[in-house]
């Protein structure tokens, strides 16, 4: 791919490719980790628009507040002890915000149109960005990590941050925990059938309700221990909740809508096509993503994996 | 078992059902005719809780269930089989009743293996998905996952539509094998002939009223209704 | 023409709110003359969208990009070639329609939340394009100060100039909303299958349809740099579209008028309230919820039941007297 | 005027339709019968273009028509209701059958004319033949089962078919409803020329309305006939009606 | 002065600010705030003509559209005399397109795109910020003394990135013709994870690297360089990378040995002027001011002394009154150049470290580039403008 405008940057580059296989596989890696980290936080989304068909837009401001909660409970608590119970209190803390929505306001509009809930989750987003500037203030926040989990070591002579190792433990952990969740639940099954006919699944003696309302908070949870494992690699701002929002629509969109194995595999697409990505064609980082969903649409209209949508 | 009295239903404004009352004995199966549009769709839906009346009272066992939620009463005792099937397209047959599943409240109730005897047809295309089978099929199984819910009372609406002959016998067969074991059944149907041959008594509805009510004889003797309504 | 398709009283109506429309500029306040043109430029944008999502029943989510191509191409006309303005003026809607179609085509073989996903890539992809071609289209600064001939360049002269093009452009709409090719649109929402089985080629009708809205949503954004005089990446970010969509869910989408509506408050919203408070936003998302929880159909939804309750009451009595009879 | 020549179609190793084999000629009222998943739905899918077939040939009035898509197959004359009740639920009874009307008159296209004074007369006479005409203005959604079922054969109608594809259309309704219908059916066929191919489970509907009678088992054509032949056949009693 | 002498004025003088106030770019807006009512807090005391000068605020949401709306608001509406702010250059450049033709002043303050004064620049429109032509000048005195030759260049994929590093690499290369531009990476503004990019580029072995990025990316990038240990392995060079905004969330975790730029850091100068501005405003606030508030609260020092010149509130006297205006400021003497209304400032290259006195890294072996050294001159600005 060639976008001819590049050029006129009016720089000569003398770009030349020295990288190894060790180079590969460390950009491998780095990719995965990044992978592991947009799991978790596309899992959460993924999982409510699965079983609420909602496309929360919120998703992104959940995240935010987990990054937010986890810089007070890392700057109160202090040093490793703040970042391991930032890792616990987070996302708690974001799955509470998402049960009192989800009890006092969402629970009223299941009935509705699928796009009245959008237009709701995006005036949840609306009012949960201004409640974290009201919170928090507008100032860039940092955290630290456990000094454990700080500086990098050398693989295949490339430093590799501690920090990722960490995130590709965690990603699989998450993964388990999801799976032994929706086949316990059988969360899955109902979602289908929802999806279908949620009155009927309610005339079956299944409270459709509850269900929704576990489902929503284990999406915030997620959001929020996505925010939290995140917030010690970048400044945390308001507007992570833009930033992040749309990438991971469009992760769970080419894994398949609603499919939590789809939010993996869209993850992975987008983490390692976008470490290789800016190896080999850096300058245009920018539009991977959107390059990568159009190429998997068009191959598979319907995501990776089997939707519910 | 089922008592209704003088329900009042509505769709958004429209006002369907004008004082509805009927009763519905232990271990009985009554049946509900009445022209397209009569409303014996809304009086079961009303009854399931899924368009609430807004006047008049329903009880069951005694109970009264206006209000309440469908999942309830589904958990009370109730099974409502939608006369448009309402498959869960996206699941296989066996997920379908699989998600059904509840525990009897005695005795060993329902499962898979046996709403398979009734329906051996099921059987073979237990992982097809729900939304390619054929219309038939999809009946059966919406039969059959009411069953699932080891129901007391079965609301049973438009069962013998798109059933093959053969297979509107077997069914009346089962219907009856079910009633033996103590399943109350309230049915609505087009098929009058089968379901005066199922029923003990009848109700005849029209325009959302009760228009006669009695035993099957007193239904089949009457001649404006057999005019009316019966056509045989 | 409209014989049979809108009653008497709305069309007094709506001639009455013209006439006052066109009364207004001198009387009041230049500011308000700016927002309530600012509101009409917007108003066609969400009608424009509300054409695929309220009629067609698409999930356009990245109609800004059209009303952005639209606005860059009069911008780059103008600002780059001495062709005459008007040529920009229909090159702009033109160009948009053109890129409606490359990505419509796409789009099409996709439903609903892919559909809207994809679009959202492509859209972005031409979003790129804007922000990033910094030798023409001046990057995220974008191009301002684009000149306007100057009888359009007071703010009244746009005022009614843009006032003129939504009329004319509305009435366009409307026409196809009422026309056999709006009908069957609608159809296609409800049920693309069966709309299949009565000889309707559903793709090429879809097709169609994005490329008329966005032929509007190109007029939309040639408005824009009337009143504007400028353009830049913003107008194609999707957080724009997003705001267009959620203006016609808002104003009720299965209505006419509900995107004017919802354009109307969600403009007023942000300006109005963007005056005593920073925090406008929280504000609006309040508002907005309390919309939803209690005016379901949406702003316009609302109005029209109760302009109609009068309808409802004869059919109930009616009913009543058939049960009776 | 319809041949269907030795189809086939699987849904993964599964047969559905299995060189099936169907005749049908101009005027004629013909009926497949079968049991439950015989493949009689499937069969008309193929017929109608919802489905491709695997194998086999479907010609209409003497062109290849296997394959083509829903609508081509539609403008060249054939249309068709659902066992499945598959409406506009949020359209008007009236607007339904319009649609169909504006599709067969080739008006889907026109923009700037009023739908609501088009083909205003063919769908009002449409919706009298059906005895529907008293909920013209009804959301279609919010009809009962069967007149829903009812509106489904009349936007078939409204394609001024010439071969009418009827998938179970009297399911649903009351008897007197059926017979109606049936009869308004079998007026169509004469008045208008139509041919009808249709489905059914109600036998009395079956063999007091049908010229011949196809019958499917198990994807195959067991025999196509007339109903005196069908009826004394083993193999049918046996398989399907039963007594 | 000539203030004295004045006729007194009845109404105060309005001044509009449009800005920021949400999302990542409202922490440089609040603090450009804080400067400004310090600022005013000063001159109000005395008074401006015999009146006080007065603000009211709007929030663009960094969307230009929005800013466009809440100036014509101002000006139409609230009648604001003049209109200050904003951190984003397109709504700077849209606004100053507007107020060209309302005629009413604009005084740009952080955002930092060099056609504002420059390409774009006219009667009505100041600016009292530096911008990239400056900043690139600035980064190019002091990496052309250094030995590096090959080059990667990193950053924002945006204007303002792209600018800066046109600026610095158009202005190294005419300086040190040897120079090679290996390669680039452009990611996308807030980019949350940019170790794949580091490692990417240390894969490619330049010899130093130039990150042009801003705001919350700067942080990010801080970040990773720290956790990757980049700057062990390569020197980087990073404009603005010394503000205070960036490193003080940091803590003692910043980066230690980045280059960087800044045109003001409380800590340097280290003169009387600087210091008293400093502790006033580290009462009122609570921080040390960054570099926005500097800009700000010299820029309603500009307004005072130029409604103070002008003797009246006509505004083509206040206009002319700023052109050439010479201020004491913090930093020293800070002139507004006549020919382009360009504020003339001083660059400071330095170089993070922890020091004691602080907890979190600062610059030091700061080198100061005096403010004419550092821009375009006004032959170049017209030639600009001419095109
Ligand atoms: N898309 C599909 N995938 C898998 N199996 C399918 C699919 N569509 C239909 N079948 C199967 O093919 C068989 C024939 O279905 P079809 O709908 O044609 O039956 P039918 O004769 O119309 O039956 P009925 O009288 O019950 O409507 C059924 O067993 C059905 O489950
Ligand atoms: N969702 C709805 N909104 C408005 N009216 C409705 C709705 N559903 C049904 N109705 C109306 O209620 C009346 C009764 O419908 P109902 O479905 O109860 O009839 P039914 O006796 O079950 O008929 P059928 O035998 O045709 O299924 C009908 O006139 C129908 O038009
Ligand atoms: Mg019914
Ligand atoms: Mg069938």
């Amino acid at each position: 791919m060639q976008l001819g405008f590049i050029e006129e940057d009016g720089f000569q580059m003398e770009y030349v490719l020295t990288f190894g296989p060790s180079e590969l596989a460390c950009q491998l890696l780095v990719g995965l980790s990044r992978s592991m980290l947009l799991f978790i936080v596309t899992a959460g989304l993924s999982l409510v628009l699965g079983v609420l068909r909602v496309p929360n837009i919120a998703h992104g401001s959940l995240y935010m507040i987990g990054a937010f909660t986890a810089f007070t409970v890392s700057t109160v608590v202090g040093g490793a002890g703040g970042f391991w119970l930032s890792l616990i209190v987070a996302p708690l803390a974001v799955a509470l915000v998402g049960l009192v929505a989800e009890r006092i306001l969402f629970c009223h509009l299941y009935e509705r149109e699928h796009l009245m809930l959008l237009l709701f989750t995006f005036a949840l987003m609306l009012i949960l960005g201004d409640l974290v500037k009201i919170i928090w203030g507008a100032e860039y926040r940092s955290v630290t990590t456990a000094s454990l989990l700080q500086g990098s070591f050398m693989i295949f002579g490339l430093p590799f941050p501690r920090y990722n190792l960490f995130l590709l433990i965690m990603g699989p952990l998450v993964a388990v925990a999801l799976w032994l969740f929706v086949s316990k639940t059988k969360i899955g099954r109902i979602s289908r059938a929802a999806a279908v006919d949620r009155e009927m699944v309610g005339v079956l003696g299944i409270n459709v309700s509850w269900v929704f309302a576990t489902a929503f908070v284990i999406g915030c949870l997620l959001a929020g221990l996505g925010g939290a494992l995140i917030a010690p690699t970048v400044s945390i701002t308001l507007g992570m909740d833009h930033t992040i929002i749309i990438e991971a629509f469009l992760i769970v969109t080419i894994g398949g809508l609603g499919n939590m194995w789809g939010a993996l595999i869209g993850s992975l697409i987008f983490g390692i096509t976008h470490s290789f990505g800016v190896m080999f064609w850096p300058q245009f980082a920018i539009v991977f993503p959107y390059v990568a969903v159009v190429i998997v649409l068009l191959l598979r209209p319907r995501g990776m994996l089997k939707s519910v949508w | 078992m089922l008592e209704v009295e003088g329900i009042h239903t509505f769709y958004g404004l429209s006002h369907i059902l004008f004082g509805v009352s009927l009763r519905v004995e232990q271990g009985e199966v009554v049946c509900l005719l009445g022209r397209n549009g009569a409303g014996k769709t809304t009086t079961m839906k009303s009854i399931m809780g899924l368009t609430p009346p807004k006047q008049g009272g329903i009880r069951f066992k005694g109970e009264g269930i206006v209000g309440k939620e469908p999942y309830l009463l589904a958990r009370k005792g109730i099974s409502y089989v939608p006369d448009d099937r309402r498959i869960f397209a996206d699941l296989s047959v066996g997920e379908n009743l699989e998600i059904a599943m509840r525990k009897a409240r005695v005795g060993e109730g329902w499962n898979k293996e046996k709403v398979y005897e009734i329906f051996p047809a099921l059987k073979d295309i237990e992982s097809r998905r729900g939304g390619c089978l054929s219309g038939g099929e999809q009946k059966m199984l919406a039969i059959a996952r009411a069953l699932m819910g080891n129901p007391e009372l079965l609301l049973l609406d438009e069962p013998t539509e798109g059933l093959a002959p053969v297979l509107v016998h077997a069914l009346e067969d089962q219907i009856r094998r079910l009633r033996e074991a103590g399943l109350t059944v309230l049915l609505a149907e087009q098929n009058v002939r089968s379901a005066l041959r199922l029923s003990d008594r009848g109700y005849i509805i029209g325009n959302g009223q009760i228009r006669y009510q009695g035993s099957i004889e007193e239904l089949k003797e009457n001649e404006e209704v057999r005019k009316k309504y019966l056509l045989v | 023409m409209f014989r049979g398709i809108i009653d008497l009283k709305s069309l007094w109506l709506i001639g009455a709110i013209f006439i006052i429309l066109l009364i207004l500029p001198p009387i009041i306040p230049r500011f308000y003359t700016y927002i309530l043109t600012l509101i009409f430029v917007t108003a066609l944008l969400a009608m424009s969208l509300n054409l695929c999502v309220g009629y067609g029943g698409m999930f356009q989510f990245h109609h800004g990009v059209f009303y952005g191509v639209g606005a860059y191409t009069v911008a780059l006309m103008l600002t780059k070639t001495s062709l005459p303005v008007w040529v920009g003026f229909i090159a702009g809607p033109i160009v948009a329609a053109a890129v409606g179609l490359l990505i419509g085509w796409f789009c099409v073989r996709l439903t609903r939340l892919y559909f809207g996903m994809l679009q959202i890539s492509l859209g972005s992809l031409i979003w790129a394009i804007a922000f990033r071609w910094y030798t023409l289209t001046g990057g995220d600064d974008g191009i301002h100060g684009i000149p306007m001939p100057s009888l359009l360049s007071s703010l009244n002269s746009s005022y009614y100039f843009i006032l003129i093009i939504l009329v004319i452009c509305l009435i366009v709409l409307y026409l196809i909303v009422k026309s056999p090719f709006g009908r069957t649109l609608q159809a296609i929402r409800d049920n693309p299958e069966r709309c299949e089985a009565v000889g309707v080629n559903v793709r090429r009708h879809q097709l169609i349809t994005i490329v008329i809205a966005t032929f509007f949503a190109g007029i939309a954004g040639v408005l824009f740099v009337v009143l504007e005089h400028s353009v830049f990446p913003d107008l194609m970010f999707w957080v724009l579209s997003l705001e267009a969509f959620i203006m016609c869910l808002l104003g009720g989408w299965f209505t006419f008028a509900g995107p004017v509506l919802g354009a109307a408050i969600m403009i007023s919203l942000r300006t109005f309230v963007g005056i005593y408070t920073e925090y406008w936003t929280l504000i609006l998302g309040i508002v907005l919820i309390l919309l939803i929880f209690f005016l379901p159909e949406g702003v316009m939804g609302y109005f029209l039941e109760k302009f109609k309750p009068r309808a409802k009451e004869v059919v109930e009595r009616s009913s009543e007297l058939n049960v009776a009879g | 005027m319809l041949q269907v020549e030795a189809v086939d179609k699987s849904f993964g190793d599964f047969m559905a339709v299995n060189r099936a084999n169907l005749t049908v000629g101009k005027g004629e009222l013909v009926a497949v019968i079968g049991p439950n998943g015989a493949g009689k739905t499937t069969l008309f899918n193929l017929i109608t273009g919802q489905l491709k077939p695997d194998r086999g040939r479907i010609t209409f009035k003497e062109e290849d028509i296997s394959g083509l898509p829903p609508y081509h197959i539609c403008k060249k004359g054939v249309a068709r209701s659902f066992q499945i009740v598959n409406i506009f639920p949020r359209l008007t009874v009236f607007e339904n059958v319009q649609v169909a009307v504006l599709s067969q008159q080739k008006r889907s296209s026109n923009l700037f004319r009023p739908a609501q004074n088009l083909a205003v007369e063919e769908t009002n006479s449409i919706l009298e033949d059906v005895a529907l005409s008293d909920k013209i203005m009804d959301i279609a959604g919010s009809l009962s089962h069967g007149d829903q079922k009812i509106l489904e054969i009349a936007i078939a109608l409204g394609n001024e078919p010439e071969l009418l594809v009827l998938d179970e259309p009297t399911a649903g309704m009351s008897p007197e409803e059926t017979f109606a219908t049936m009869g308004l059916i079998k007026k169509l066929a004469s008045t208008r020329g139509l041919t009808i191919l249709f489905c059914e489970h109600d036998m009395e509907v079956v063999f007091s309305f049908a010229q011949s009678i196809m019958v499917m088992h198990q994807g195959r054509t067991l025999i196509q006939g007339k109903p005196e032949e069908v009826r004394r056949n083993k193999e049918v009693q046996e398989a399907y009606l039963g007594d | 002065s000539s203030c004295k002498k004045a006729p007194k004025i009845e109404r105060p003088i309005k001044v509009g600010i449009i800005d920021c106030y949400s999302g990542p770019p409202a922490v440089y807006a609040n603090d450009a705030l804080n400067g400004f009512k310090l600022a005013l807090n000063e001159i109000n005391k005395e008074g401006v003509l015999g009146t006080k000068i007065e603000f009211t605020k709007r929030d663009t949401k960094f969307k230009v559209d929005i800013g466009l709306s809440m100036a014509k608001e101002l000006v139409m509406r609230e009648k604001v005399d003049l209109l200050v702010g904003t951190v984003n250059s397109g709504v700077s450049l849209a606004v100053s397109d507007y107020v060209k033709g309302e005629k009413v002043p604009f005084i740009v303050w952080i955002a930092k795109s060099d056609r504002i004064t420059g390409a774009k620049g006219h009667r009505y429109v100041f600016c009292t910020g530096e911008n990239t032509a400056m900043i690139g000048k600035a980064a190019a005195v002091g990496l052309v003394k250094k030995p590096y030759v090959k080059y990667w260049i990193a950053g924002d994929d945006y204007e303002y990135g792209h600018a800066l590093a046109d600026g610095i690499w158009n202005n190294l290369k005419k300086t040190k013709p040897d120079v090679k531009l290996i390669g680039q990476s452009w990611w996308k503004i807030g980019e949350p994870e940019l170790t794949p990019y580091i490692t990417a580029i240390l894969a490619a072995k330049p010899d130093a690297v130039i990150f042009c990025t801003g705001g919350a990316s700067m942080t990010n990038i801080l970040k990773t360089v720290k956790t990757t240990g980049m700057s062990e392995k390569v020197p980087i060079f990073i404009p603005t990378a010394t503000d205070h905004a960036v490193l003080k969330p940091l803590g003692p975790e910043g980066p230690e040995g980045v280059m960087g730029t800044s045109d003001y850091l409380f800590y340097y100068p280290d003169t009387p002027a600087n210091k008293t501005f400093v502790k006033a405003f580290k009462d009122a606030y609570g921080e040390p001011p960054g570099f926005p508030a500097f800009h700000a609260y010299i820029t309603a020092h500009f307004i005072a002394e130029a409604f103070r010149k002008a003797g009246s509130l006509n505004i083509e006297k206040f206009i002319d009154a700023m052109e050439g205006l010479t201020i004491d400021s913090p930093v020293g003497k800070v002139e507004m150049r006549a020919c382009d209304h360009q504020a003339v400032l001083p660059e400071y290259v330095g170089v993070t470290k922890k020091v004691p006195k602080y907890n979190f890294v600062i610059a030091t072996d700061i080198i100061t580039i005096p403010g004419p050294e550092t821009m375009p001159t006004c032959k170049e600005i017209m030639k600009e403008r001419e095109k």
